[in-house]
């Protein structure tokens, strides 16, 4: 979805090419200070960043409260589920949700709170929501981190061959099975290779877990090849509809830089073509990659919504798809702001890296 | 196509010369679509001496800087002979002529800007090929890029900048001292000083020249400027359209012109106080040919204001026009005196449209 | 350089512009043929849209209807079904050519509403390049932050559910995307020669966004659009899976969403799962392949990116 | 020349340019006090190298760039930002810009290109007729055969002449051209050149040639002004200029061309940076007069480090900004 991902410092860095003959001087040599002022320069501007960040994060905390009161219904009887209740139960249900209040006073406290990690009380689950997040974060960890990792490699990976052998057979093939799997829905993909792997067509006996994290029954050593067995399926649907983004752009920005001057220099230097390749070509082409791979990882984390509601994994995603359909305010609130300061701290974090990693900018 | 030998004009030394190119032709793409951009060139440089290869947009002269290391893409055809050294380029293994490429002769790119990697050191940059070829360990070959570095007028200190902290001058500087890294003896100078501003041109075109007699070394330089190229080399070769169509001592085809083309170019470039170029640009009507769709007979008579009618017809062939000269025209006869006027005043011809 | 572009000498600027508008359509054309994929995804979708349409002639209207179905529960594919019912005995292959029509237009308005807001916002922005500029790319960038998929679920829950709602909340949050496509292009086509050179002609602001800048993003939005189709119908499925949808249409989501609360994937009902999604997988790739295609003929130097 | 100088057609005022420093750097100081005239039917050729102002104070003359201080203007009247006296002026001076390639939009074809200024300007009469009569003006005959051309179906020359043309439709009185030829090869550039100087001969059109190029300036100019670092530093007729300068810096210039007599002197360090501006005279601190000790016998030296120069006016007398100049010759140099 947001392929387009290349920071404004990116840009900045291309229109800044001196191309002009006139004007405003490019910084010269002269001009650049000693190291120490390009230090404040780059903090100044890594501030500014974070800056940036803290305003986005309150946004989002804004929407997120705001949003879900236009939700048509009373989070009350909701909860009550048709059930005959008193007036007074409702309205000490009310107190106790904190609902008898005006509106703006409710967004104050829930601001307030938030700040200190209180995102109030599940309706659902009368716990805190903070603890059901902490109960759910590390399944979703394992199962995004694992998926990212692997689907990270394969696409540099696979990019990079495709760009350098542009237009061959295996080009064309990664290029088309990508694109393919990027176009299938996860959820079909998931719910597909648990009828055949799992389930078990005809005499293929299942081979994985239909659903969940673990068995239940095991500890120690055994515990870890549980889990990671039930962690076989919802990954490789991760992976499988994921890795096309990082392909595609780890090769197209190494098709960018394979008509490049100082490829040719490298070459002219007697380098071999595998050592142009890695120490030349893939350095400048991994930059932009490096971006993405920040927002990817943010992405996932909400991405997996489907995956673990597919496989039943009790993560967030599968905690949120509950959540929405009760609906459950006070915890839809808190993973919607929980997924978008995902994004956000990954992309903050793209920014603020970036420089470091670009001699050409920010220092 | 046989190209005129070269043999016969000039031999002062024993050896074979640094560089000896033999009827040289490249030829992008294949078929109904193959593009010739280089016709059948033939070229020597002796060491110490300076060549100038002077040419406008189209007419093979960068081509022709990469096919002397074989640096062309994949879809160019090569053939004739690249002596270097007397070994041919052109039918060198892949490992040999990776120890070639500048050990034996290095380039000097144009727009050094995009010719060095942004992301890398230029310390670590000149230091590479040094490695590479086993010339030094990397703690030598560090303190060999520093030397190199203030060899070219820049303080050793710069070699842990990054290409962009430097201004063009110092980037076309850093660019010289890479291509000096590995001591060859030849250095192809492609464009060296385009966009650069005429001071630092001069700062540059000067440190080559110092350089290049310093260490005896031979050096091609191609430009478009046939001004400069007068300036600095002792021969100068004109191409046009993927030949060389002049050939001789670097003044005298800069002064005298036997070819008319050569002629045209060189009264492109004013001498200032010349009262006859005051008030009166020179050019040529019409465009530089376009490679793949080039002219029959001589390529330059559609441009050409002294053509003939057996221009449009028959190809010319260099012949020799002057001692140790060579022009392909067909007014050029040997012995004559130089440059039939075709220049000399205001005229007529030039205003076309 | 030797064009065959010499038209007869008496043509009216207007004419003049008719004949050029031809050959650059004749010369996409001639281009985009040489792309097999582009080809194939071209071919796919015009058999789909005619699917789409003759929908009705095809299975009738009355195939979707629960009381009348045909045929008993979650038959397996028979001769009389090809590819089996749903739990309520209709025919999976009436269905699927049914939701043909909802995913087509959903994704189609989605994304023409998305690429709308996305191009307005970033030509905009690109070239107004003070205060204006700098709020609405604020607004944007908040708005790429937001998972979209996340925010997009948000908005199907909060509005009623109708295809209306689904399109709108497609359309409002895969915008910025484009928004910001569009703005960097705006960009870079603004610090060319000609735009100053307009400038200096006294061409306004209306002038060089019209006639420069939007020319120029347009190839870039063409693409973006069939990319962002796909990008439509694959989030539209997703959402009718989630029950989001509009519960009164079939779309190929919601058969999906059935087939799992019918048990299809315990029971081991490959039929009634497999061709919903393959659907979805074979129109989402014919869009990408066509928007891939576009690009790559409009703007070679971009080459196939993304 | 300059016998009786008429007035002025396109005037600067002590312009003044200045962008502020990025990132807290300080501001540029691109033009920093310029008066310069360009008469009717005249060619002014400004040059020097890049970074000294010469393409910014062209685009403020034409009212792309305000200045920050000083005055343009044209016909005698200061020229109005306001939109449509600015939209007006514009008909009357044109832009030629360096790189014909990127000057013409890559989706226009030369009809609409060279049409555009027309429909800007609302033109009523006939514009297929005006384009043909300013293609064939500009060289490309027959003007029908490149009506449907884009750009990339044309060369350079080619190229530069549809600019040329799109310029002349609106009948201007004056051109500004960046840099013309300088993307053209050489045997091209005559043509471009010769076409301006007919240009001038045939419509009276005023123009100021922006280039780093001596030669250019010889070849068409019939004034020249050389800027160092936002400032002129000598302006008069080129015969004399050329051929005998006497700044430091327009003889150092001359002296590095591949053609010039004499030894060259090649100014040691870097171009200058417009937002460190040296105080005194500006180009001391390369100054090889200063350098060599010349000026200190001249008994000058401590004026140029301490003293800044007045600027110099913008008719057409032969004036310089150089205290050594002025100390050494009796020509009624300024200041």
């Amino acid at each position: 979805m947001s392929t387009e991902s290349t920071p404004a410092l990116l840009k900045g860095a291309a229109g800044a090419d001196p191309v002009e003959t006139d004007g405003p001087a490019p910084a010269g040599p002269s001009a650049r200070g000693p190291r120490t002022r390009s230090t404040t320069a780059y903090l100044r501007y890594a501030a500014g960043k974070l800056a940036g960040a803290a305003v986005s994060l309150f946004a989002v905390l804004v929407t997120s409260f705001f949003l879900f009161r236009l939700i048509p219904g009373d989070p009350v009887k909701q909860m009550t589920g048709g059930r005959q209740v008193s007036t007074e139960q409702i309205a000490a249900m009310r107190k106790e949700f904190g609902l008898d209040l005006p509106l703006w006073q409710q967004f104050t406290e829930y601001c307030g709170k938030a700040l200190t990690g209180d995102f109030g009380t599940s309706y659902q689950f009368r716990a805190p929501v903070m603890d059901k997040i902490t109960e759910a974060l590390p399944a979703t960890l394992l199962l995004t981190g694992t998926a990212f990792v692997i689907y990270t490699v394969i696409g540099i990976w696979l990019g990079a061959r495709s760009a350098w052998r542009n237009g061959s057979a295996g080009d064309r093939f990664h290029t088309a099975f990508a694109l393919t799997l990027y176009s299938v829905p996860s959820f079909w993909l998931g719910l597909l290779l648990i009828i055949t792997l799992s389930v078990g067509i005809g005499p293929v006996p299942g081979l994985f877990p239909t659903g969940g994290m673990e068995s239940g029954s095991e500890s120690g050593f055994a515990y870890v090849v549980d889990v990671a067995h039930h962690l076989v399926l919802p990954v490789v649907t991760l992976v499988a509809v994921e890795y096309a983004r990082t392909l595609l752009v780890m090769r197209s920005s190494l098709l960018d830089e394979m008509g490049s001057d100082y490829l040719t220099t490298a070459r002219a230097k007697g380098l071999r073509d595998d050592l142009v390749r890695r120490r030349h070509a893939v350095p400048n082409a991994m930059l932009p990659t490096v971006t993405l791979l920040f927002v990817n990882l943010g992405n996932t984390v909400a991405g997996a919504i489907l995956v673990e509601t597919v496989f039943s994994w009790p993560g967030l995603g599968g905690l949120f798809y509950q959540a929405l359909s009760v609906p459950d305010l006070p915890l839809v609130q808190a993973l919607f702001f929980i997924f978008a300061a995902a994004v956000i701290l990954m992309n903050t974090l793209a920014d603020v890296i970036y420089p470091l990693l670009d001699p050409r900018v920010g220092r | 196509m046989t190209a005129v030998k070269t043999e016969s004009v000039e031999r002062p030394e024993a050896g074979p010369p640094l560089l000896d190119v033999r009827n040289l032709h490249v030829t992008y793409g294949s078929g109904a679509s193959a593009v010739p951009a280089v016709r059948g060139v033939d070229l020597r440089v002796e060491a110490g001496r300076k060549l100038g290869i002077a040419g406008e947009s189209g007419c093979g002269k960068s081509t022709l800087a990469l096919a002397l290391l074989r640096l062309l893409p994949a879809s160019a055809t090569l053939s004739g002979q690249i002596l270097l050294d007397g070994e041919d380029v052109l039918t060198m293994k892949w490992g040999r002529l990776r120890a070639v490429r500048w050990a034996g002769a290095s380039i000097v790119f144009q727009g050094a800007m995009h010719s060095l990697n942004a992301v890398h050191r230029i310390g670590d940059q000149i230091a590479e090929p040094i490695l590479l070829h086993g010339r030094a360990g990397p703690a030598a070959a560090r303190t060999r890029a520093g030397e190199l570095l203030e060899q070219v007028g820049l303080p050793a200190a710069r070699a842990d900048s990054y290409p962009h902290e430097l201004s063009g001058g110092q980037r076309q500087r850093v660019m010289i001292a890479m291509a000096l890294a590995c001591d060859p003896r030849l250095i192809i100078a492609d464009e060296p000083t385009t966009a650069l501003d005429v001071m630092i041109q001069a700062q540059i075109l000067r440190l080559i020249e110092k350089l290049v007699a310093d260490q005896d070394l031979g050096l091609i330089m191609i430009s478009h400027d046939l001004a400069v190229l007068s300036d600095t080399c002792d021969r100068l070769a004109v191409m046009y359209a993927g030949r060389v169509v002049e050939e001789g001592p670097a003044e005298q085809v800069y002064e005298s012109a036997r070819h008319p083309y050569s002629s045209a170019l060189s009264a492109a470039f004013p001498r200032i106080g010349d009262l006859s170029s005051r008030h009166a640009p020179r050019g040529l009507p019409g465009d530089p040919p376009d490679p793949s769709a080039l002219p029959s007979g001589c390529t330059f008579h559609p441009r050409c204001p002294a053509a003939l009618d057996i221009c449009a017809t028959e190809d010319q062939e260099l012949r020799v026009a002057g001692p140790s000269r060579r022009a392909a025209c067909v007014l050029v006869e040997p012995g004559t005196a130089a440059a039939p006027g075709l220049f000399g005043g205001a005229d007529e011809a030039r205003s076309t449209s | 350089m030797t064009a065959t572009t010499d038209s007869a000498p008496a043509l009216s600027p207007r004419a003049l512009t008719w004949t050029r508008r031809r050959q650059a359509a004749a010369r996409f054309w001639q281009q985009y043929r040489a792309h097999r994929a582009g080809l194939a995804g071209l071919t796919v979708l015009a058999l789909i849209a005619l699917v789409a349409l003759a929908a009705p002639v095809l299975v009738g209207k009355d195939s979707q209807s629960v009381t009348e179905a045909p045929g008993g529960p979650l038959e397996a594919p028979s001769a009389t079904f090809p590819l089996g019912t749903d739990q309520f005995g209709r025919s999976l292959l009436a269905l699927l050519v049914w939701g043909t029509r909802v995913s087509l237009t959903v994704g189609l308005l989605a994304a023409f509403l998305s690429v709308a807001i996305g191009t307005l916002v970033g030509i905009t922005a690109g070239h107004f390049k003070g205060w204006y500029g700098n709020v609405v790319m604020r607004i944007t960038d908040w708005f790429l932050v937001m998972p979209t998929l996340v925010l997009a679920i948000a908005l199907a829950t909060v509005l009623s559910r109708s295809l209306w709602t689904t399109v709108l909340a497609i359309g409002v949050t895969t915008w910025p995307t484009t928004a910001r496509l569009v703005r960097a292009q705006t960009l870079s086509v603004e610090s060319r020669p000609y735009i100053e050179r307009s400038r200096a002609l006294g061409g306004g602001h209306r002038h060089i966004m019209s006639r420069h800048v939007l020319p120029n993003v347009m190839p870039l939005v063409l693409a973006q659009t069939t990319l962002v189709i796909s990008t439509a119908i694959l989030t539209e499925a997703t959402l009718a899976f989630l029950g989001l949808g509009d519960p009164t249409v079939v779309s190929w989501g919601g058969l999906l969403q059935d087939a799992r609360e019918a048990g299809a994937v315990s029971s081991g009902n490959w039929w009634y799962l497999a061709p919903p999604g393959l659907a979805i997988a074979v129109v989402a790739l014919a869009f990408t392949l066509c928007g891939r295609t576009i690009e790559s003929v409009l703007n070679p130097k971009l080459g196939v990116s993304r | 020349m300059t016998t009786t100088p008429p007035a002025p057609l396109l005037s600067a005022q002590s312009l003044e340019v200045a962008f502020p420093g990025r990132r807290g750097a300080a501001t540029a100081r691109a033009v920093d006090g310029v008066d310069l005239d360009i008469r009717p039917g005249e060619i002014v050729a400004l040059v020097g190298e890049s970074g000294c102002g010469k393409t910014t104070l062209a685009r403020s003359l034409l009212g792309l760039v305000p200045p920050t201080a000083g005055r343009v203007t044209f016909g005698g009247e200061p020229l109005d930002y306001a939109g449509r006296a600015l939209k007006a002026y514009r008909k009357r001076v044109q832009l030629v810009l360096q790189d014909p390639s990127g000057s013409l939009n890559p989706r226009h074809t030369v009809y609409d290109a060279v049409a555009e200024g027309l429909r800007i300007h609302g033109y009523a009469g006939d514009e297929r007729a005006a384009v043909a009569e300013a293609l064939s003006r500009a060289g490309l005959r027959p003007p029908e055969r490149f009506f449907l051309r884009h750009p990339h179906e044309l060369s350079g020359g080619q190229r530069q002449r549809v600019v040329i043309a799109g310029a002349l439709v609106l009948e201007p009185e004056l051109i500004v051209a960046d840099e013309p030829v300088a993307s053209l090869d050489a045997s091209v550039r005559g043509e471009i050149l010769a076409l301006l100087l007919r240009l001038r001969d045939e419509l009276g059109l005023s123009a100021l040639v922006v280039t780093h190029d001596l030669g250019l300036a010889w070849n068409i100019a019939d004034r020249v002004a050389v800027m160092y670092l936002g400032r002129i530093v000598e302006t008069g007729d080129v015969e004399q200029i050329l051929t005998a300068p006497r700044h430091p810096y327009t003889q150092a210039l001359l002296s590095v061309l591949p053609e010039a007599d004499g030894d060259p002197v090649i100014l040691t360090g870097e171009p200058p940076d417009p937002s460190k501006v040296p105080s005194g005279c500006r180009f001391h601190a390369r100054c090889q007069v200063l350098a060599s000790g010349e000026a200190e016998r001249a008994g000058v030296a401590d004026a140029c480090r301490g003293q800044d120069l007045p600027v110099l006016d913008g008719g057409g007398a032969a004036q310089v900004a150089c205290h050594w100049a002025a100390a050494t010759t009796q020509a009624p140099a300024a200041g």
